[in-house]
């Protein structure tokens, strides 16, 4: 066991974990942070992804201890209280979800790409997109939902 | 999978055939092999394939199905089983020894199975994995040939 | 999928990471970004006593200005070289390469130099580090050692890394100047490349003064194409000069065969990206 | 949008683009998915699984795991032979089919490699998994069978017991059946015909949520959670399979993460977990890896397609053949038998034929079972009748659209009975076809295409067309009991009228993902009248919802939504009487409309009385009229009369590089007829969806197995999904003929786009490379593929030469040897 003190959504937690044991399981079964999902086991998928310092990785692929003296951002603390983030906001006014599997992995690296390119094109998100993948929305609304948050419009396709 | 190998070796055909049918000394130049017994006819032992980020051992045995001295042709099969769930890996190896000069011209068929967790990649991997492992076999026993350790 | 139990060590200093390496020999896993080890640990196909995590190692971080050289630690991490300006102002063919890579969440944690240790001949960084004459620096307690990429790059997952030691550095001379062009053919962008083709150009006028060519995916290591490169050599930078020329740098390779093609089907893909790539470096 | 808008009022719920109630929770990370669930003192279990396609187990050595930390049992066939039963399948085609005894944990013999062969509980996920590499299993290889084709010569037995791989054989003759005439005489006759041969590939469904199953065996019944499209199915099944009452079995399916068919399923490790929960006493916990789900949930299509188009020179489609393959894997799932013959009804499409026939055989091979999958046999059909039709245009040189439109039932044709004996109710292929030519660009397209091909443009470009219709809304039990299904295909629906004025809406449908909570809603808040706030929709556990069919086959809404409504209605009936008794009204002068009951020619300022003050009265009962129960609620069941038929036209540009065979797609158009619309936001989402399914069938996914029957795309490395980076946008619009099966006049969705999109895809990419001497390219059409079509010199030969002697050995357009599958 080694003990690790992480700062999750804005709350430090000290705890003594197994090294084998992946980040995004600790804050699923240690710290309830449920809102994390597991879809893969070859991080293709991308719906585990969190933010670690800031940047998105994928938390199937980062072990607890190596975020010791971290800081990680979950789906669970993008949200101010009831206030959602524009980019909450836009997934729910796009349909950019059905099932909803995929929803945390894509809204939290959707954020990091925000963050990094305030104002994407269409090519540019849908490069950026390309770590999670989706087997509900065809890609179609996320795309949409991420360029909306950004403020600008998809340059492709459209809803006649 | 099927692997072919061949080499030539300055021994002549008996003395290579001497060496390639002493089955510890075979089998321990298989990469990663530890050979724990072996007598005329089998062997067992134990094989630690380590390459890069994956090693995976499997417990294995094998025989000679088929032997004719004379023809110098053999018929070695191998089954191996991999510890910690991996799923099991078998191997055919033919082996035709001829006179080529006065050295022996060896051709070996390797037809390879590897079943379960390290099979499951699409990518061709476990091709280039097992070509590059039956490669450094090959050379082994070409190398402890050309020493002349056989007999 | 949980990897199966092991140690864990963050040592501080590359002495002691060494130290550690060579206690426990082939028992023990380096750890940097992790974006390869942890699938391999995860799918359980390897099981090492021991891990040891080299990120927390200060003098691996950063990226530095060697003078006629780019220094590049083991500490940094794919989105540190696409950061860097130094990569992007003297080793455009890199920073090219590194931005294909994976996808952003695993080029914000993976490691230039994991990658090169890791030495999977599908992965996008051996082929260009091996384009541009890069060269590994490698410490073990017996002190340090510094390989060419030629050299380095042994067979598939096969490096010149020894047990006990550790790649602590990539040392890339500079190609300021120099047009460059990575092409990767993917069926899925999230794929590891089919093929891919690296290509430096250093050109005069409409000519090609000097050509870098890497292989990615085209045998069981980086290939380099040097008879492409010299027959490039002089020659205009156009499509008909450059087609033929080009169509040969699969010649003599044993690319893989699997799902995504057949071995002379990747043969003739490296043809095409060749020439797309040199033209495309070439300013053509 | 070319949709009419209905002129009433603008307060109806029913057609407004409404943002989901699901979403809240599940962009804020607050879903229940069953793996989230932790209860006091549960076990998690890990299972073993056989490396093997095809082997004896000889012994299995429990002992080191049993040792293992944390570990409290484990248990292997032979413990659970006595108490496992059998895996269900619900759907006996014929009366002679062949059926292999499908235990949960092989007892003596695995027939795929991935079967259970034990299984591990232990204190945690990581000891169970580590516990599980210690069961040391001894297997006897036997010789597998994997390949269909060969499966079918019957050379090597997937089951020897049986004695042959041929599972079913099923039959339907427009001849026989009285729907048309024979199709060999309209072969004999033909002036032209087409023969193809085409492969569906296996393909995996890949929903986003692993599965996972909890079962608490403690109180008074067995709690199962699980990720599954069919709770209620399941129960049953549970009750059936092991032989406990089905009063003390409780299933939940909670927030589920995608299904597309690939969780209608009675799987082997729910029966394990349960068994596991009810030997232990404590809870149970199974949750899959990736890796173990694309090797054991069951995979989808998989067949060989034999066709025989017959036509005359002026492009009149006379009759059609059809002769499948179809891989069942190594056992019978619920309903794998019956995928392939749910396509039966659908090859002759929209088409007018005269004469049509379609013969199945279902094989067996050692590999994962096969079963429910988007679309489920519609989109093979669609897939072969629309490549046929675009080559009979090649072959007549016409315009493949142009040929369509000869052929198919126009619009005043309707209802239409067809070759294949069903009645479509309703449909305008003309406008929808229109509309999407005019979206598409379909001249200048064509246009540009003849510039490239003149230029020898080094990348070309083609245009793909699907004409595709379906059946939708699973099913009228009458024609389930016909085709010897194992269950009808009613829905069913309550309605709670809570004393604050809520309205509770109980549904048999089990959605994931598809946003029934708000469609449901917007139906309830029109017919009652009450905000679309104040509905509150209830699903998914047997205990709340104790009578439901559950979701698949694009069968929600027009049979469930239905449901609802005949519900909602009956409770307006029952409150009729009190609301005359309160307003001192004759029941038969009362209106209700909004939400109100008024008294006809009372004036238009009277008050009237409203549903929920009605709904309090009721929960006081102090004044009720004699004879009334204290109870607006109501229950409805609805059983559809007929299916309904969607349909709709696609356009697909795809640009291919001859170089390297890389295919891009340009532009992609779909103008869908589903009726009328509950949500076109939900709608919209729905058919993106379904178009990239379709699309991946056409471009990227295969489930590649070795000659060992080894699933080597067994992994999202090597099972390959596309990305937001690989799709495009699209473009999306609707004609509307409403059904006339259900009072809403909706048609069905959910797997239009996945039905629709793969033929356009390829045809587009054969129409790019024509010219080249290419007929076909197998899916999924990789780069190597396209590449080799093109310079392989194609798969050409003229139509007639291949023609005559039907399918000769070695001619064009079947097997493909070169480029069937990966090569390892």
């Amino acid at each position: 066991m080694t003990r690790i003190s992480v700062r999750v959504d804005g709350v430090t937690y000290s705890d003594e974990v197994e090294p084998r044991t992946l980040l995004v399981h600790y804050l699923r079964e240690s710290l309830g942070k449920t809102g994390t999902v597991v879809g893969c086991d070859t991080s293709n998928c991308g719906a585990c992804t969190v933010h670690l310092d800031g940047r998105s990785v994928k938390s199937c692929n980062v072990l607890a201890v190596q975020a010791d003296g971290h800081e990680v951002t979950t789906i669970e603390g993008l949200a101010d209280g009831e206030t959602l983030t524009p980019l909450q906001e836009a997934f729910r006014d796009c349909h950019a979800l059905q099932c909803g599997y995929c929803t945390p992995g894509m809204i939290m690296q959707a954020t990091d790409l925000l963050r990094e390119n305030p104002s994407p094109d269409e090519a540019y998100v849908r490069q950026h997109m390309e770590g999670n993948l989706c087997r509900c929305t065809g890609y179609h609304n996320i795309v949409k939902a991420v360029l909306q948050a950004a403020g600008a419009t998809a340059t492709g396709g459209e809803q006649a | 999978m099927q692997l072919e190998h061949s080499f030539t070796v300055e021994a002549p055909p008996e003395q290579t055939w001497a060496l390639l049918t002493d089955l510890k000394t075979v089998g321990g130049c298989f990469p990663g092999a530890t050979v724990t017994e072996a007598d005329d006819e089998s062997f067992a032992g134990n094989v630690k394939v380590k390459l890069g980020p994956i090693a995976v051992t499997y417990d294995g045995k094998g025989r000679f199905v088929e032997r004719d001295d004379g023809a110098h042709r053999a018929v070695i099969e191998g089954t191996g089983k991999g510890l910690r769930g991996l799923g099991n890996a078998g191997a055919k190896v033919t082996v035709q020894l001829a006179p080529d000069g006065s050295g022996t011209r060896a051709d070996v068929l390797t037809e390879l199975n590897i079943t379960g967790k390290p099979a499951q990649f699409g990518r061709g991997v476990m091709q280039s994995v097992s070509d590059k492992l039956l490669g450094q076999f090959v050379s082994c026993v070409e190398s402890k040939l050309a020493a002349g350790e056989a007999g | 999928m949980i990897p199966v139990e092991f140690d864990y060590a963050a040592p501080a200093t590359v002495q002691e990471a060494v130290a550690l390496l060579a206690e426990h020999g082939d028992d023990a896993k380096v750890l940097a970004g992790g974006q390869s080890l942890l699938p391999v640990l995860r799918m359980r196909l390897n099981a090492p006593g021991v891990v040891v995590d080299i990120s927390g190692i200060e003098e691996l971080k950063g990226i530095t200005d060697e003078g006629d050289a780019i220094r590049i630690g083991a500490g940094a991490t794919y989105q540190d070289v696409l950061d860097s300006p130094l990569v992007s102002e003297h080793l455009r063919l890199l920073h090219q390469a590194v931005s294909e890579v994976a996808d952003p969440q695993i080029r914000h944690r993976g490691t230039l130099c994991g990658a090169l240790a890791h030495a999977d001949p599908a992965g996008d960084v051996g082929a260009p580090v091996l384009a541009l004459d890069g060269r590994m620096v490698i410490r073990g307690t017996a002190g340090e050692r510094t390989v060419g990429a030629e050299e380095f790059f042994v067979d598939i997952f096969e490096t010149a890394i020894g047990d006990g030691e550790l790649l602590t550095a990539v040392v890339i001379p500079k190609h300021t100047g120099w047009g460059s062009h990575y092409a990767k053919f993917v069926r899925v962008s999230h794929q590891w490349a089919i093929v891919g083709v690296a290509a430096a150009v250093r050109a005069e006028g409409g000519t090609i003064a000097e050509a870098k060519v890497g292989l990615t995916n085209m045998g069981s290591r980086p290939l380099r194409a040097a008879a492409v490169e010299q027959a490039l050599a002089g020659q205009p930078a156009t499509e008909e000069a450059l087609g033929a020329i080009c169509a040969r740098v699969g010649e003599g390779t044993d690319p893989p065969s699997d799902l995504n093609g057949q071995a002379d089907y990747r043969r003739h893909v490296a043809g095409v990206l060749a020439r797309r790539a040199v033209l495309a470096a070439a300013g053509g | 949008m070319t949709v009419t808008e209905e002129p009433t009022a603008a307060v109806r719920e029913v057609g407004k683009d409404r943002r989901r109630k699901e979403d809240q929770r599940l962009i804020t990370g607050r879903t229940r998915w069953t793996d989230n669930m932790q209860l006091t003192g549960m076990l998690h279990l890990a299972m073993v699984r056989s490396p093997y396609a095809h082997a004896r187990i000889t012994n299995v050595d429990m002992s080191a795991a049993q040792q293992a930390p944390g570990v409290i049992s484990v248990l292997c066939g032979r413990d659970l032979k006595d108490h496992q039963g059998e895996l269900p399948c619900a759907w006996p085609i014929t009366d002679d089919q062949k059926c292999m005894a499908h235990p949960a944990v092989a007892v003596d013999r695995v027939a795929f490699a991935g079967e259970v062969v034990a299984v591990v509980a232990a204190r945690t996920a990581a000891q169970a998994r580590d516990a599980a590499e210690l069961v040391d299993v001894d297997y006897e290889e036997l010789p597998a069978v994997v390949d269909l084709k060969k499966a079918a010569a019957d050379e090597v037995l997937a089951h020897p017991e049986l004695g042959t791989n041929v599972s079913a054989t099923w039959v339907f003759d427009s001849a026989e059946a009285g729907s048309g005439g024979d199709v060999e005489d309209s072969i004999r006759d033909a002036e032209v015909l087409i023969e193809r041969e085409y492969r569906q590939q296996r393909l995996i469904p890949s929903f986003m949520e692993p599965r996972s199953t909890v079962v608490d065996p403690t109180g008074e019944q067995f709690v199962m959670w699980t990720s599954t499209q069919v709770p209620h199915i399941l129960r049953l099944m549970l009750a059936l399979t092991l032989g406990v009452p089905e009063s003390k079995v409780r299933v939940i399916a909670p927030d589920v993460g995608g299904g597309f068919g690939g969780k209608l399923q009675v799987t082997p490790e729910e029966i394990i977990t349960f068994l596991m929960a009810r030997q232990t006493g404590k809870p149970c916990k199974w949750t899959e890896t990736r890796s173990e789900s694309l090797l054991s949930a069951h995979h989808g299509r998989d067949q060989w397609q034999k066709l025989t188009l017959a036509a005359r020179r002026d492009g009149t489609v006379t009759g059609l053949k059809v002769e499948l393959l179809a891989d069942m894997g190594a056992y019978l799932g619920l309903v794998t038998p019956g995928v392939p013959i749910l396509g039966a009804f659908m090859f002759n499409s929209i088409y007018k034929f005269e004469s049509y026939r379609f013969e199945c055989r279902n094989i067996f091979t050692n590999k994962t079972w096969t079963d429910a999958y988007r679309g489920a046999g519609r989109p093979e059909a669609t897939f072969a009748i629309e490549r046929l039709m675009d080559e009979l245009a090649a072959e007549l040189g016409r315009d493949p659209l142009e040929l369509r439109e000869q052929n198919w039932i126009r619009h005043d044709e309707f209802p239409f009975s067809t070759v294949a004996g069903m009645e479509y109710d309703s449909g305008n292929y003309e406008a929808a076809t229109e509309r999407a030519k005019e979206l598409f660009g379909y001249d200048e397209l064509r246009a540009e295409q003849a510039r490239r091909r003149e230029s020898g443009d080094r990348v070309q470009l083609g245009l793909g067309i699907s004409t595709f219709t379906e059946m939708c809304g699973l099913a009228p039990s009458r024609v389930l009991g016909a085709l010897s299904y194992g269950a009808g295909g009613w829905e069913h629906a309550s309605v709670r009228m809570l004393p604050s004025g809520k309205v509770e809406v109980i549904t048999g449908s089990s959605a994931h993902g598809q946003g029934h909570e708000t469609a449901w809603s917007q139906i309830v808040a029109d017919q009652l009248g009450v905000p679309f706030d104040d509905v509150e929709v209830l699903h998914g556990d047997t205990q709340i919802s104790p009578r439901g069919l559950d979701t698949y086959g694009s069968r929600s809404l027009v049979v469930g939504g239905q449901a609802v409504v005949m519900a909602a209605k009956k409770v307006i009936e029952k409150a009729k009487p009190l609301a005359a008794h309160v307003l001192e009204a004759n029941v038969d002068d009362l209106e209700f409309s909004d939400g109100r009951f008024t008294v006809r020619g009372a004036g238009a300022d009277q008050e009237g009385l409203g549903l929920a003050g009605l709904a309090l009265r009721v929960f006081a009962a102090h004044d009720l009229p004699d004879g009334m129960e204290p109870s607006l609620d109501a229950d409805a069941t609805f059983d559809p009369v007929n299916f309904s038929f969607p349909h709709g036209t696609h356009l697909c540009a795809m640009e291919v590089d001859t170089e390297t065979g890389e295919t891009t797609m340009r532009s992609y158009v779909c103008v869908d007829d589903i009726g009328n619309v509950v949500n076109p936001l939900i709608v919209d989402g729905q058919v993106h969806g379904g178009l990239v399914q379709g699309i991946a069938q056409a471009l990227w996914e295969e489930a590649v197995y070795d000659d060992q029957g080894t699933l080597v795309s067994g992994s999202f490395v090597d099972y390959t999904l596309p990305t937001s980076a690989d799709t495009i946008s699209f473009v999306t619009d609707r004609t509307v003929s409403p059904a006339t099966s259900n009072d809403l006049g909706a048609k069905g969705v959910g797997e239009a786009g996945c039905i629709a999109s793969t033929p356009a895809v390829v045809n587009a990419i054969v129409d790019a490379v024509r010219p080249m001497g290419v007929q076909d390219i197998t899916m999924p059409c990789t780069p190597e593929r396209v590449w080799r079509a093109i310079h392989g010199g194609g798969r050409g030969g003229a139509t007639e030469e291949s023609a005559m002697p039907h399918f000769e050995e070695d001619a064009p357009n079947q097997d493909n040897p070169g480029t069937e599958g990966g090569q390892l």
